[in-house]
């Protein structure tokens, strides 16, 4: 494999001890993992991965936490020894995740220890793996420094196709795999009680593997490999996720969770199209799948549907789509006269409005309080989707419909997605976003596209509530909230605007985190509302950014200055 | 004589009482350049914003060979009359590509269903226009820049960027607002060229400036506007020669210029 | 008719309340085009304040209302002035250039983010807690009306601040210097106004008004939650948009406006007292689709 | 180029040797056990799931830590032979999405014996097939919907819905008619005014008393509802007020209820307010409710309840202060009624899925005298104990003035 070396950079105070560093680091990195980490079994149970009072002499025996210490020390002995491009970054990189692991267990082990006697020595017993793992953090983070942070790895090689799929194939797999291993961290079922530390020491040791491949220039090869072979990649997705119920997530609480973050996403990604194509801010939006849900709700035959019939759910999902729709027209045609931020009130007016109606059981089609319940599981010749069902040999998990539903679901709104925005009317959406006025001036019909925008985005969260509502088997005001509405467009704004896979991770994110970090129960939504912040303030193209929006995001500020200026002068 | 592609009829705007423009008329002959001179804030862009609907005139009418414009933008540019303006006002995080094809929106006609499902005439229908924009850059000069983002173009070719996106609408009227403003001599030269070229494409043009000399170089006729009055229309000669125009344009103290300045300025406020 | 003038009373009660805050917004979006969603939390914080104030005096002060509620008011102004410096320094400023709708997503974060920061506190706040009894009992009867003295006080209160505020802004410097930034920051810039200073004291201002509204709200309903924020500074938003944003008069008519459509109504309309609210949301959207600069306000302005 | 990787490759391959030439691995020692019990067949499971975050949290750890202190109880008594019992809590977020999850995820544990939960009927409606289909109790402390054990028509066609479903806590279909009762015969109110907070206890509630009223041929003058998050209630009293009622009856809880009544005070209205369980609190005194107020509540008044005592000081005793909330004393029992149901099931045998039928039976059979009086439930899975009691606000004190069963 042929690598460009660019262990260049500033020069730094750390520059000789680079290696030296890297190298201390390592070894110590591989000492930390064999030590014992717990000076006494705590109240909750062991610490896990037996690191309570052990000297590890076999270190293929190691597991968790501890076997990820011990291949980033090896990693980083590697890296300092071997030839690999931007060396500095590689090293900085699996530094940075040592310490995070170690850091995680460390200051978990001392909470629930109650104190750092836990950690260090006590009545005799000694265990410092966590204070040396964090030393060979630090030290090889420092040597990162001092090696020299050189422009990212350039992999400059052609494969042959099939090659090509063949790495592709692989890649796409790990990523499947580590998917699996991340949602499985920590254990299902009756709760682990370190799950949350388990989960977080799991996201530093993935992080620091990223780091380090991105940093070998490994993760731009990819995209770029991908983007090559765009197709042929789309498709590989696809199948990972129709994959993920035959991996170790393959559980029905993970399909549970999984469907219902696939429900959020696709209402997510019509969010987008509003605001993050037509740079619209909608703050009632969960009202549109909430319309969809009591649509499909009511044609179900639940007992108190207000249709006694029940149509075939297609038809229903069809009719739930076009309802919402039509009151997303509703909704949108006040933006002929409204600007922006003014519309923002007009929409959360429009949720609580809906939600109010809901609750009093309007024209007798919400049941009120009540809710709906007892909404029928879909079922598809004879498979019915809550219970589990099996091909072949293989029993795969109940919900797994479901799931695969929900993944159609989502790859389709992606579709719509992509297809609009790369299309006439996507180009008019961003227009107007960037400069209404401009926008005008080229023939754009500014109304007629922004009441577009809400009409599409409006059917999507419709087909997806209609689904909800199946999923759920019940359909009530309480689940279509103003923060759910939050919710929805933190899941936009994290994952990045304008991105498709964006408004996906995102709304995994806020499905999944709550889920593992249960430590933080009680400040859950403070921790949510302090991240929406934080995001706007650090990083408001998102986690993974629309190629517009990054853009846009960083110029804008300048931009906006030197307009005033203009403004001023002309004045 | 043919009737003109474009006539302003006694246009007036009035903002709260204070009159911008008084009583305009302008007439722009088929494949012809007119020049629009006056003093800072006498009106002039206050009037390209009735010519293009933005503002809809007190009194007065604008017809585009022969009948009246709509007062709405977008219906203008349907009609056959784009712009560009004084301060630029590009699509920042479009690709230069892309603010092109922006402006063969209003010629394209696939609808909401057609940009769904991306069918064959909508595929083809895409590639012609992909394929006009590409020419429209050419023609203005901007080659294989065409994935930059325009914000990160240099500022004469984000004029001309301008200048093509507006073309992409294909206009019969091209209003250019200070086409050359911030210009170097050598890109002044340029864009005269460009306008001579785009007069070729039979495309008729109104320009805003306010270098005289590239005006007189430019235009087939000159119209002067002061604190909101046609002063004097026809060709730069006789304009060049009139002594109001000198009196009342070039030969002002700076200071009653100054005066000028702050009550157009006023009158713009007016609207805020 | 008696309930008419009875229902008519208790609306101007509850637009003296809203107009305190709604005040808040249309000073903020007046001078950088903010709808700083998080005012509403500002005035939830500023009664909690007043609640803590309370609680932290030594038994015999917790006796004499004399003492005890200016305390009370003090602190829970202090509170919301601290709050919404913080805010505006780290959470708005920073965003001062950017695309409109980050510091909109921000605002909705601060407010969360608030919410629930008192909710650590007082960790029951969700359900209402009792509001220190240290306001004058009793009614103020006229004929069949009657209006408790808090809610009189309220009123007073509401008005007399809203024109000293006015008067402020058009007579002081200060207040010459955020009506030339609200105008143009840039040329405000050149003539010397230094638009940070006029911002922070902006919200300031209206963190003083929040403050004192909290303080009232607490002693006319005797409880306070940490829902009200969000609730109440939904209608001051309201009332501000109805006035037309950037404008005190407005605002204050506008939050008057409200009072009276919720109570009437709830009285008179079909479906009562449950879609109350409703029917501010209705003439909210009426107003912006039919007259989009508000009642008082200036119409947009088209850059071109 | 080649050689790099060659070299790379052997430096792995040699760092791993190194770190493979060793011996194996001792065990570590268990950590701690429950108690002097034998647990020696291992941990069981009782589920909770209730809002543990955001919005509703208070009652939501209410219920959580009630169920606590059974299951240490329980684990102390060794109650159920040979294991030894955890909680684990799940959060609903009071958000019937989030609940199926967490239904979901107790469901896939084979060693979760029994929920207790949910607090919302909504959330409820989601949890209850989830467990069903893996015949897991459920013994909801809070759900007081008659629907949710005995159908839409529960009063005509009462038809059981969940065989896995329980709940401890009474139905409005009781309360709110004991109430009606009372008010009409025993107070002599026949013209009764409702305000509701449109949530499905207080609607319940509210419904099933006009109905009873009208029977006893009292009069509902006027029924209005106020917002989840209104505090000012003006409007709400100056309109009932015209209606010149002789009493208000609250469907709702008591942060409402509270400033409703202090406000109806001074707005002149000087009548009593009387709601159900939901405000029948300490807090709601301090809220502002006055003098002659009235609530029902379920079973006995407490101080003749010796149970009832002993949950408040265990409870105190291990969480500090006490804040079980109102749903707390329902959840202790709820659990209680698991574990009991479990002792029997496993009787010295070891636990396994087949059991879980059985399991139910028992959790169906099983009869305890808790925090709120007699545990027991009928055929649809509802609490036998129709024992009702009318407190009314005394000298700032919640006094019992009536206690009885509701007899049609």
């Amino acid at each position: 494999m042929s690598t460009v070396d660019t262990t260049s950079g500033k020069p730094s105070p750390l520059a000789s001890l680079g290696k030296p560093f890297a190298a201390a680091g390592g070894v110590l990195g591989i000492v930390a993992a064999l030590l014992p980490w717990v000076t006494f079994s705590l109240n909750d149970g062991n610490w896990p991965d037996k690191s309570t009072l052990q000297f590890f002499d076999a270190p293929f025996a190691v597991t968790g936490f501890r076997w990820h210490v011990l291949l980033l020390g090896v990693l980083i002995l590697v890296a300092t020894f071997a030839p690999v491009p931007s060396r500095g970054r590689v090293v900085r990189a699996l530094g940075w995740g040592l310490t995070i692991v170690s850091l995680v267990n460390a200051v978990y082990i001392t909470v629930k220890g109650g104190g750092l006697g836990a950690i260090t020595a006590v009545d005799g017993a000694t265990a410092f793996g966590g204070v040396v793992g964090l030393v060979a953090g630090v030290l090889a983070i420092l040597a990162g420094y001092g090696i020299g942070i050189g422009p990212v790895g350039e992999w400059k090689f052609k494969i042959s196709t099939p090659v090509a799929y063949l790495v592709l194939l692989v890649s796409f797999g790990a990523v499947l795999y580590a998917v699996a291993a991340m949602l499985t961290t920590g254990g299902v079922g009756s709760a682990n009680p370190y799950a949350g530390a388990i989960f977080l020491s799991f996201l530093g040791f993935a992080g620091g593997l990223l780091g380090a491949l991105s940093g070998v220039g490994y993760v731009r090869w990819i995209s770029a490999l991908s983007e090559q072979h765009r197709v042929f990649s789309v498709i590989v997705l696809a199948a990972c996720a129709l994959l993920l119920p035959f991996t170790e997530a393959g559980n029905e609480y993970w399909m549970t969770v999984a469907a219902n973050i696939g429900i959020y996403a696709a209402t997510a990604i019509g969010l987008n199209i509003v605001v993050g194509l037509a740079g619209l801010l909608d703050l009632g939006y969960v009202a549109f799948m909430g319309i969809g849900a009591l649509v499909a709700a009511n044609f179900s035959g639940a007992a108190t549907a207000y249709f006694g019939f029940d149509l075939p759910f297609p038809v229903a999902a069809v009719i739930a789509a076009v309802v919402a729709g039509i009151f997303g027209a509703i909704v949108g045609s006040p933006t002929l006269r409204v600007r922006g931020d003014y519309l923002a009130i007009v929409t959360l007016a429009f949720g609580e409005i809906f939600t109010r109606s809901a609750q009093n059981d309007i024209g007798g089609f919400t049941n009120g309080s009540n809710a709906i319940p007892g909404i029928p599981a879909l079922s598809l010749f004879g498979a019915e989707f809550n219970k589990s069902f099996t091909i072949g040999a293989i029993k795969l998990p109940a919900g797994v419909l479901y799931y695969v539903l929900i993944v159609l679901l989502v790859a389709a709104t992606m579709a719509v997605f992509a297809n609009l925005k790369f299309s006439r009317i996507g180009r008019a959406w961003i227009a107007i976003r960037e400069d209404e006025d401009a926008a005008r001036a080229m023939g754009i019909r500014t109304g007629k596209m922004k009441i577009l925008a809400f009409l599409i985005g409006a059917m999507l969260a419709g087909l997806a509530g209609a689904v909800f509502a199946h999923k759920n088997g019940t359909v009530s005001y309480e689940s279509f909230k103003f923060l759910e509405s939050v919710t929805l467009l933190a899941a936009v704004i994290l994952g990045g605007m304008g991105s498709i896979p964006g408004a996906v991770l995102g709304a995994a994110l806020l499905f999944v985190l709550p889920e593992k970090l249960r430590d933080f129960e009680d400040y859950r939504l403070m921790i949510f509302g302090l991240a929406l912040i934080l995001i706007m303030r650090f990083r408001p193209v998102g986690l993974i950014p629309d190629a517009h929006r990054r853009a846009e995001m960083v110029e804008r500020a300048d931009e906006n200055a030197d307009e005033a200026h203009l403004e001023a002068k002309k004045a | 004589m043919s009737t003109p592609v474009l006539e302003a009829r006694d246009v007036s705007m009035v903002f709260g009482g204070l009159k911008a423009l008084k009583g305009v008329t302008l007439t722009l002959e088929e494949g012809k350049i007119v020049g629009l001179i006056g003093p800072n804030g006498a009106g002039k862009t206050t009037f390209f914003n009735c010519l293009t609907g933005l503002y809809t005139p007190t009194t007065g009418e604008v017809l585009l060979k022969g009948n009246v414009l709509p007062g709405d933008p977008a219906k203008v540019t349907e009609a056959g009359v784009a712009r560009t303006f004084q301060n630029i006002r590009l699509f920042p995080s479009m690709s230069v590509l892309e603010n092109v094809m922006v402006g063969r929106h209003v010629r394209m006609k696939q609808g909401p269903l057609a940009s769904l499902f991306h069918g064959p005439a909508y595929q083809r229908g895409e590639k012609a226009a992909r394929e006009r924009s590409r020419e429209l850059l050419a023609f203005v000069g901007l080659n294989n820049v065409d994935d930059e983002l325009s914000r990160n173009l240099p500022y004469g070719d984000q004029r001309r960027l301008e200048i093509a996106r507006a073309l992409a609408t294909d206009p019969a009227v091209l209003l250019l607002d200070e086409p050359t403003a911030g210009m170097n001599p050598q890109e002044t030269e340029a864009t005269q060229q460009l306008i001579f070229r785009i007069r070729e494409t039979g495309v008729s043009v109104v320009v805003i400036e306010h270098d005289i000399k590239f005006i007189f170089g430019l235009c087939d006729s000159v119209s002067v506007l002061v604190q909101g009055e046609l002063l004097v229309e026809g060709s730069p000669e006789v304009v060049r020669a009139d002594p109001r125009v000198v009196e009342a344009y070039l030969g002002k103290p700076p200071d009653e210029v100054q005066h000028d300045v702050e009550a157009a300025a006023a009158a713009e406020e007016e609207q805020a | 008719m008696s309930v008419l003038l009875q229902q008519l009373a208790n609306g101007v009660v509850q637009g003296a309340l809203i107009a305190l805050i709604a005040l808040g917004y249309t000073m903020v979006y007046g001078i950088i085009q903010l709808i700083n969603f998080a005012h509403g939390e500002v005035f939830m914080v500023a009664s909690y304040g007043g609640l803590a104030t309370f609680t932290l005096l030594p038994d015999d002060l917790k006796k004499s209302a004399a003492v005890a509620l200016p305390l009370m008011f003090v602190g829970g102004i202090l509170v919301a002035v601290v709050v919404a410096v913080i805010m505006e320094r780290f959470a708005y400023r920073p965003l001062r250039n950017a695309p409109r709708l980050a510091p909109l997503i921000t605002a909705l974060g601060v407010s969360v983010f608030l919410q629930e920061a008192v909710r650590v506190f007082y960790p029951n706040a969700k359900s209402n807690l009792p509001y220190p009894k240290v306001f004058p009992e009793g009614n103020l009867t006229i004929g069949s009306i009657n209006v408790s003295w808090t809610g009189v006080m309220l009123v007073v209160l509401s008005v007399g601040l809203a024109v000293i505020l006015q008067t402020y802004v058009n007579r002081s410097r200060m207040g010459r210097a955020m009506r030339a930034t609200a105008q143009d920051p840039d040329t405000a810039k050149l003539m010397g106004v230094n638009p940070n200073r006029v911002i922070v004291l902006t919200f300031i201002f209206g963190a003083v008004l929040a403050g004192v509204a909290g303080i009232m709200y607490g002693g006319y309903l005797n409880n306070i939650n940490i829902d009200m924020g969000f609730q109440t500074g939904i209608f001051a938003f309201t009332a501000a948009v109805l006035g037309g944003v950037g404008s005190i008069r407005g605002a204050v008519i506008g939050a008057f406006i409200i009072g009276l459509i919720k109570t009437v109504a709830g009285q008179y309309m079909p479906g009562g007292t449950q879609y109350d609210y409703v029917w501010i949301f209705v003439v909210l959207i009426l107003v912006l689709v039919f007259r989009p600069q508000g009642l008082f306000g200036e119409p947009e302005r088209v850059r071109a | 180029m080649r050689k790099h990787s060659v070299k790379s490759a052997a430096i792995v391959g040699a760092s791993l040797l190194v770190l493979a030439a060793c011996g194996s691995n001792k065990d570590e020692g268990s950590g701690s056990n429950g108690g002097s019990c034998d647990t020696s067949k291992g941990t069981l499971t009782v589920g909770v799931v209730a809002p543990l975050s955001g919005n509703l949290s208070a009652l939501g750890v209410g219920i959580k830590q009630s169920a606590e202190l059974a299951v240490d109880e329980a684990n102390k008594k060794c109650t159920v032979k040979g294991y030894k019992l955890t909680v684990s809590a799940q959060d609903d977020e009071a958000n019937p999405a989030k609940g199926a999850q967490a239904a979901t995820k107790l469901s896939t544990d084979p060693n979760v014996v029994g929920v207790v939960g949910t607090l919302n009927s909504s959330v409820a409606q989601t949890v209850q097939p989830i467990l069903r289909d893996k015949k897991i109790p459920q013994v909801s402390p809070a759900n007081t919907n008659p629907s949710l054990t005995r159908g839409n028509d529960f009063l005509t066609a009462p038809k059981r819905q969940f065989d896995n479903y329980f709940r401890v806590c009474t139905t409005d279909d009781l309360q709110g008619p004991y109430a009606a009762n009372y008010l009409v015969e025993k107070a002599g109110k026949k013209k009764i005014a409702i305000i509701t907070d449109g949530k499905t206890y207080g609607e319940g509630l509210a419904a099933e008393l006009s109905k009873q009223v009208a029977k006893k041929g009292g009069q509902i003058v006027g029924s209005e509802k106020v917002g989840e998050k209104d505090t000012d209630f003006s409007g709400v009293i100056s309109k009932i007020k015209a209606l010149s009622p002789d009493a208000v009856y609250y469907g709702g809880e008591y942060p409402v209820a509270g400033p409703l009544s202090k406000q109806m005070a001074s707005a002149g209205l000087n009548v009593p307010l009387m709601g159900g369980d939901g405000i029948f609190d300490g807090k709601y005194i301090e809220l502002g409710g006055k003098e002659g107020d009235l609530a029902t509540s379920v079973g006995a008044p407490t101080e003749s309840l010796a149970t009832a005592k002993a949950f408040v000081d265990a409870y105190k005793a291990k969480f500090g202060k006490e804040d079980y909330a109102a749903y707390g004393a329902f959840s202790y029992d709820a659990a209680n009624a698991i574990i009991g149901a479990l002792a029997a099931t496993v009787d010295g045998a070891a636990w396994d899925e087949s059991k879980r039928d059985a399991m139910l039976q028992n959790v169906g059979k099983y009869s305890g005298s808790g925090a709120t009086g007699e545990v027991k439930f009928d055929q649809y899975g509802d609490s036998t104990n129709k024992v009702l009691t009318v407190y009314q606000v005394t000298s700032a004190k919640w006094k019992d003035v009536q206690t009885g069963t509701f007899t049609g």
